[in-house]
């Protein structure tokens, strides 16, 4: 048990961070460097907790005491540090992306923009360092205050009208955790996360029954698991980079997340193996995969599309994380980095597209890629990714969660992963096909975006790549997820591509 | 509307003649309000406080207290006639005026 | 009321009929100790012939109590008894108990006394109020 | 002199209220200096009253030095303590917020305001120090008084409102006085130890259950519990901003008390009472969703906060009725919480009105860019009323629905939600118009003076500050108020 | 409830007094009568209690050293109460006619519909 205060300084660094940029707001230059400066410290700190968790030992600080033996209670445990990582990583490449951006498009009130954008992801770091439930759910719902008003940025109807969406269905799942979290507190005062969960035991089957429901309505919003969703294609009116870090990585992330430490460090898998409340989530995911993938084939506007994609791939991360075989649970951790990397690259593909041609209809895409080849190759690379082509990073998570599924003794959902796998490839192929092969003129001809947006994008896109030959490069992420697994299922050991647990 | 009235005050009605059967009987000197608390008042407080009057002695000495509270009931009436009907307190020539 | 309305009748009665009704006030006062009687009903009392006095001759009679004396009247009552409280409170003993009081009498006839106090100025604070009152009644103040 | 503290808090404030007016006409800010000044004499007495009860225990006070029950005795206890420091720290935010909405005034007329507003405090916090039930009805009546003729400044509209307010107040007041007459006439005493001690063997006689029924609904009255709220949202739409922040903040909680002081602490919940704690228990639980819902319903924000109000009391009055430790601890913080937010709430609304004259939804487009520190106030204050983490809102609410879990009522679970997401929805509107709208015109930026703005602002980070000292709060203050050894009737 | 009998007369007299206030004051429709209808249920209450105080054979309550016995005085709280409750009584009416000298000042009436009727079309 070490104390530290990094992951405190962690959340601190972008709320100081918002602060300024909201005094500064008069010198965009000035304004811009503070995000840079709070995204490349924010990194730092979460990477210099790395060495110490690697080293097995947890990293673990208790604060001012909110309610009787529930403290605001911070601490960096494998799984933790994996999300951490993965969000204030990929920050420092969108503020990057988003200055270009914001500039690029003119957009009104950046201030108030990157102000936000600091706090989200001030936020996002505090649900990922979160002990207990509590201190969860503080910076859950401030998640989810700080981005709606970049849902909002435009302040036009449309705009306003997705808010409201936003703000209903987040705050109202907020209900449903709060009240899981008075129950839970009143059920076992003082409970932290604990790996294997803390409910064993300690409540009636009806009880539980009614946890399950509201704790799972509570995060499954921000997972965005169908019907649950609605919000989310909705929430496409934010500016790309928005899109992009919060609806691909932060948010939503948040959301499987908090199903994941729900599962595996609330209730533990045989606490709902014993009320079969693994398999309902387990089809819901799974028709959720599906569903989406269809829904998604329907759209004809690119951010759109990609948020069906979102949806369904967030279903993967719940799916592997109930399925209860190791495999699987490191599969669905590890894609939360794939998925993260892969979408995100998309999203930026996105954004540079909108800027150029100032459309995101599919149909007017045709012969784009020739004249933005880096943009549409890092598409390219992104979408066979998330299709789960080999020596892409998307081909580990989803072997892992396969191979998991025949652990777990379901093949079905094996099936379902491979049916989903064709259907990402049915729903991007086409793209790839207008924007190379399609017939060239039409629309005004296009070059490459600035080169503060295309780089990041060719920088996720490359970073996909190389942690599909190498998952363990750089902090070890890989590693931080089976080390995660390895404390919740004791005896399980790592597994590159296979071999029996 | 008429009918609620006439409800509420059946209401009540019913809920006084109710209580009726437990009250005490007019003059009865054994009741609690002549047995517990008031003998004191009748036997001492003319040697506790030289007063003859027992209700003034009461009223004036030993629940002063709610006698200060009345007479400030009185002031604030006062001077809540003068806030509600806006009187001009001042002599004319004196003062702001809006 | 913006006028009085005095006339040759009224007057003649008036000034027959306040000296009585004066001294009335101050027996009711004065006898409170050891008959019905009090603050309250000599306050009233009093206000009356200041009432009847302003009615006739108006608030800038001597008797006529302008509404701002009349303010002060009832200030300086209500002072009076919560300062007779205060003072028992200066020595040592609890709020209003007038046994306490550094009187050259008795305990009780320091009660009495007490009692005496702050029964003129419940008749300071219920004159002046009830003329304040009947005065704010009848006055037109600035109408919206 | 601090032996005589009981004594000193209700002295004070009255002393000051008869200087005050005669002041007022010779100088007027050495009158509103007054006025703040003995307010905060009170907060500083209640505080040292507060800190002596729970080092020492109740403290009795017998007025005249005559011994209960043949005098009046003051009983403050670690819950009347907490009143009155809430009551005079409430006071004199809003007598500071007053100085510029009175600035028009004549100096006669705002003399006559602030010594009414300082009768006000003293009927209230006489009315909670008390040991009496007479004495009470005494200070019942001076406090209402003074806030018929406060709420009546408003104008016309609030003139009809505030005499309606009068007379259903007398009919409340005639009804508590009843029912001091018939516990009077069981029991021969006024004292509440007394009556506690005599009513012992007496909790099935009729005239009990008369006197409870009368009692609480004359107190239920002045609480505004739904359905007897009618008074309620007239009366806080069309009075003074000053006024309607210090009333909706306390008038109605000070009701609520003295409900629970007299079912609770003094007839034991025991016969009659606990049948009236069940019966006001379902009431509370329609009276939340009722006021939130027709809050809902509102365009006129000041009577959107107005049934908020009504939502809010009902829900203390849940807490209460709920009976289990946490939820009696969630009432009394809500009180303490709600007092402060709702003061907030309604400064802020009044300086919007008082600057723009405007109070409807749909006016307040741009109001974010135009009064930033007063709408941030309002935001916050609004955040607190929702529930939202880290704010005092939430914590009283997280006690609030653990009591019920405790109680096992799974209705109030429902409703105490159910009433979170509504003001969620009610509160949220307002904040999306007034920051996420874009103003046709450019609207300019026109704060409030600072003596409107201070209150606000201090009030706005006390929301913040009393959510994160909450715990403190409980453990250090709160649980040694409940009352111990009284079981609730449960159906 | 117990027989009606001579001792428990008074009690149906106070009950009639307070429906009686109480009725008028929802049921009328003008605001002077609401008022007063206000003041005759006070005065039910003030009844009530000074019956409380009643007893058979009992003298006024002034000491005079002939009677000595607790029982030959009547019960003086009651009184000491109610007057503390007529005063009460009497300022609220002050308060309730101050407000409806406004009203009027600005209505020309005080029947209840007309005054709400005008406020409407203010409105």
């Amino acid at each position: 048990m070490v104390m530290t205060h990094r992951p405190l300084l962690a959340i601190l660094l972008p709320l100081c961070a918002a602060g300024l940029i909201l005094c500064t707001g008069r010198r965009p230059n000035l304004r811009d460097t503070w995000t840079f400066l709070a995204a490349g410290g924010q990194c730092a700190l979460v990477l210099s907790l790395v060495p110490a968790v690697v080293a097995g030992q947890v990293v673990d600080t208790a604060y001012v005491e909110l309610l009787p033996g529930l403290a605001l209670q911070l601490r960096a445990d494998p799984f933790g540090l994996l999300f951490a990582l993965l969000a204030s990583g990929l920050w420092c490449l969108t503020s990057l992306y988003a200055v270009g951006y914001m500039r690029a498009g003119q957009y009104p009130r950046q201030t108030g923009y990157f102000a936000c954008v600091a706090v989200a992801l001030s936020a996002t770091l505090g649900v990922a360092f979160a002990a207990n439930l509590l201190t969860f759910f503080v910076f859950y719902e401030l998640l989810t205050l700080a981005t709606y008003p970049l849902v909002v940025h435009r302040r036009d109807a449309e705009a306003l009208a997705a808010g409201r969406k936003y703000l209903a269905y987040t705050l109202g799942a907020g209900q449903c955790l709060l009240l899981a979290l008075v129950w839970l507190q009143h059920l076992v005062p003082g409970a932290t996360f604990q790996p294997g969960g803390v409910l064993a035991g300690k409540a009636a089957p009806g009880v539980l029954v009614a946890l399950c429901l509201l704790g799972f309505l509570g995060v499954g919003v921000k997972a965005a698991l169908m019907p649950l969703h609605g919000w989310l294609p909705a929430a496409m009116v934010a500016p790309t980079p928005v899109s992009a870090l919060l609806h691909a990585v932060a948010v939503v992330k948040a959301g499987t997340f908090g199903c994941i430490r729900l599962l595996h460090y609330v209730f533990g898998l045989d606490v709902l193996q014993a009320l079969g409340a693994d398999m309902v989530l387990a089809s819901v995911a799974g028709a959720t995969i599906l569903l989406a993938s269809v829904r998604a084939l329907g759209e004809s506007h690119l951010k759109r599309r990609l948020a069906y994609s979102t949806v369904s791939h967030l279903a993967y991360i719940v799916l592997g994380a109930v399925l209860g075989s190791p495999a699987a649970l490191a599969g669905a951790m590890f894609h939360m980095v794939a998925h993260g990397c892969m979408k995100i690259t998309l999203f930026f593909c996105a954004g540079a597209i909108d800027i150029q041609i100032h459309r995101l209809d599919i149909a007017t895409f045709a012969g784009l890629g020739r004249q933005m080849p880096i943009t549409f190759g890092a598409l390219t690379l992104g979408a066979l990714g998330l299709a789960g082509t080999p020596l892409c990073v998307g081909f580990i998570s989803k072997w892992q969660l396969g191979l998991g599924a025949l652990q777990a003794g379901h093949a079905v959902f094996l099936g379902i992963l491979v049916l989903s796998g064709l259907l990402n490839l049915a729903y991007f192929l086409p793209i790839l096909l207008t924007a190379f092969f399609g017939p060239g003129g039409s629309g005004a001809p296009s070059r490459e975006a600035r080169a503060l947006m295309w780089m990041p994008l060719a920088l996720t896109a490359v970073l996909s790549v190389v942690l599909g030959i190498a998952p363990n490069a750089g902090p070890g992420l890989y590693h931080l997820a089976w080390q995660a697994v390895g404390q919740i299922m004791p005896g399980t050991a790592p597994m590159l591509l296979g071999g029996a647990p | 509307m008429r009918a609620l009235v006439w409800l509420v005050v059946l209401l009540v009605g019913s809920v006084l003649i109710y209580a009726e059967g437990g009250l005490p009987r007019l003059g009865d000197a054994h009741a609690p309000p002549a047995r517990h608390v008031s003998p004191r008042y009748i036997e001492r407080s003319h040697t506790e406080t030289g007063t003859p009057n027992f209700v003034t002695a009461i009223l004036a000495d030993y629940r002063a207290y709610d006698t200060l509270g009345e007479t400030t009931v009185i002031f604030t009436a006062g001077l809540a006639c003068v806030l509600i009907l806006r009187v001009q307190l001042q002599r004319p020539g004196r003062g702001r005026r809006p | 009321m913006k006028t009085p309305f005095g006339s040759l009748l009224l007057d003649a009665a008036c000034r027959l009929m306040v000296p009585f009704i004066l001294l009335f006030a101050l027996y009711v006062v004065a006898h409170g100790h050891d008959s019905p009687g009090g603050g309250f009903q000599g306050g009233t009392i009093l206000a009356a012939t200041m009432i009847l006095m302003r009615m006739v001759h108006g608030q800038e009679h001597l008797w006529g109590l302008h509404r701002l004396s009349a303010l002060r009247l009832a200030c300086a009552g209500i002072a009076l008894y919560a300062g007779i409280g205060l003072l028992s409170v200066l020595w040592q003993g609890q709020y209003l108990d007038y046994g306490v009081l550094p009187l050259p009498v008795s305990t009780a006839r320091a009660h009495a006394l007490g009692i005496l106090g702050i029964e003129i100025g419940v008749v300071m604070a219920v004159a002046g109020v009830f003329v304040l009152m009947f005065d704010a009644l009848t006055a037109w103040g600035e109408d919206d | 002199m601090t032996a005589h503290v009981p004594a000193l808090l209700v002295v004070l404030p009255l002393l000051a209220a008869v200087l005050v007016p005669l002041l007022a006409l010779r100088s007027v800010p050495l009158a509103q200096l007054i006025a703040m000044l003995s307010v905060g004499g009170v907060i500083l007495g209640a505080g040292l009253a507060l800190r002596r009860v729970l080092i020492h225990g109740t403290w009795h006070y017998a007025l005249g030095g005559w011994a209960p029950p043949w005098g009046i005795e003051y009983v403050i206890d670690p819950l009347a303590a907490g009143m009155a420091l809430l009551i005079s720290s409430m006071a004199l935010p809003a007598l500071l917020y007053a100085g510029p909405v009175v600035a028009a005034w004549s100096a006669g007329q705002v003399g006559a305001f602030y010594s009414l507003f300082l009768l006000l405090v003293t009927g209230l916090l006489g009315m909670v120090v008390t040991g009496d039930v007479f004495n009470l009805y005494v200070f019942l009546e001076i406090s209402s008084l003074a806030a018929y003729a406060l709420l009546a400044t408003g104008g016309i509209r609030a003139v009809v409102a505030t005499f309606r307010y009068l007379l259903i107040g007398t009919i409340a007041a005639t009804f508590y006085l009843l029912g001091v007459g018939y516990l009077y006439a069981i029991t021969g005493t006024l004292n509440m130890a007394d009556l506690t001690a005599q009513l012992a063997t007496l909790h099935t006689s009729s005239a009990f259950v008369v006197a409870v029924a009368f009692l609480a609904i004359g107190l239920a009255i002045k609480a505004a519990l739904f359905p007897l709220h009618a008074w309620l949202p007239d009366v806080y739409t069309y009075a003074p901003a000053p006024v309607s922040g210090f009333i909706a903040a306390v008038m109605a909680k000070v009701s609520v008390y003295a409900l629970l002081r007299l079912l609770v602490f003094v007839l034991r919940a025991e016969g009659a009472a606990g049948q009236a704690l069940l019966l006001l228990h379902w009431a509370a639980v329609v009276a939340v969703l009722a006021g939130a819902l027709l809050a809902l319903a509102q365009q006129d924000l000041r009577r959107m906060l107005a049934y908020s109000s009504v939502g809010q009391m009902a829900t203390i009055v849940l807490g209460i009725t709920l009976g289990t430790p946490a939820a009696l601890l969630g009432a009394l913080l809500h009180m303490l919480n709600h007092a402060v937010m709702k003061g907030c709430l309604f400064l802020a609304l009044g300086g919007v009105q008082w600057r723009t004259g405007q109070v409807q939804l749909a006016d307040f487009v741009g109001m974010g860019q135009r009064m930033p520190l007063t709408m941030a106030a309002f935001g916050v204050a609004a955040a607190s009323m929702i529930g939202l983490p880290p704010t005092a809102g939430f914590f009283s609410k997280w006690y609030l629905l653990t009591g019920a879990l405790e109680a096992q009522d799974w209705l109030a679970v429902l409703v105490l939600v159910g009433s979170s997401v509504l003001s969620l929805i009610y509160f949220f509107r307002v904040l999306e118009v007034a920051y996420f709208r874009q103003p046709g015109v450019q609207a300019l930026q026109r704060e409030l003076p600072w003596r409107m703005l201070t209150p606000m602002v201090v009030l706005a980070t006390l929301v913040v500050l009393l959510g994160v000292w909450n715990q403190v709060i409980v453990t250090q203050v709160l649980q040694y108020a409940l009352p111990h050894g009284v079981a609730w009737p449960r159906t | 409830m117990g027989m009606l009998s001579l001792g428990a007369l008074h009690y149906w007299l106070v009950a009639c007094l307070l429906l009686i206030g109480l009725h008028s004051m929802l049921a009328q429709r003008n605001l002077l009568k609401k008022l007063m209808a206000m003041n005759i249920m006070q005065v039910a209450v003030i009844v009530f209690f000074i019956a409380l105080a009643a007893k058979t054979g009992g003298t006024v309550p002034i000491d005079t050293p002939s009677i000595k016995q607790v029982d030959a005085y009547i019960n003086p709280l009651p009184h000491a109460l109610m007057l503390t409750a007529i005063v009460v009584g009497v300022s609220t009416t002050g308060v309730a006619l101050a407000l409806l000298i406004r009203l009027y000042r600005r209505y020309g009436t005080l029947e209840e519909p007309e005054v709400l009727a005008q406020l409407m079309e203010s409105a």
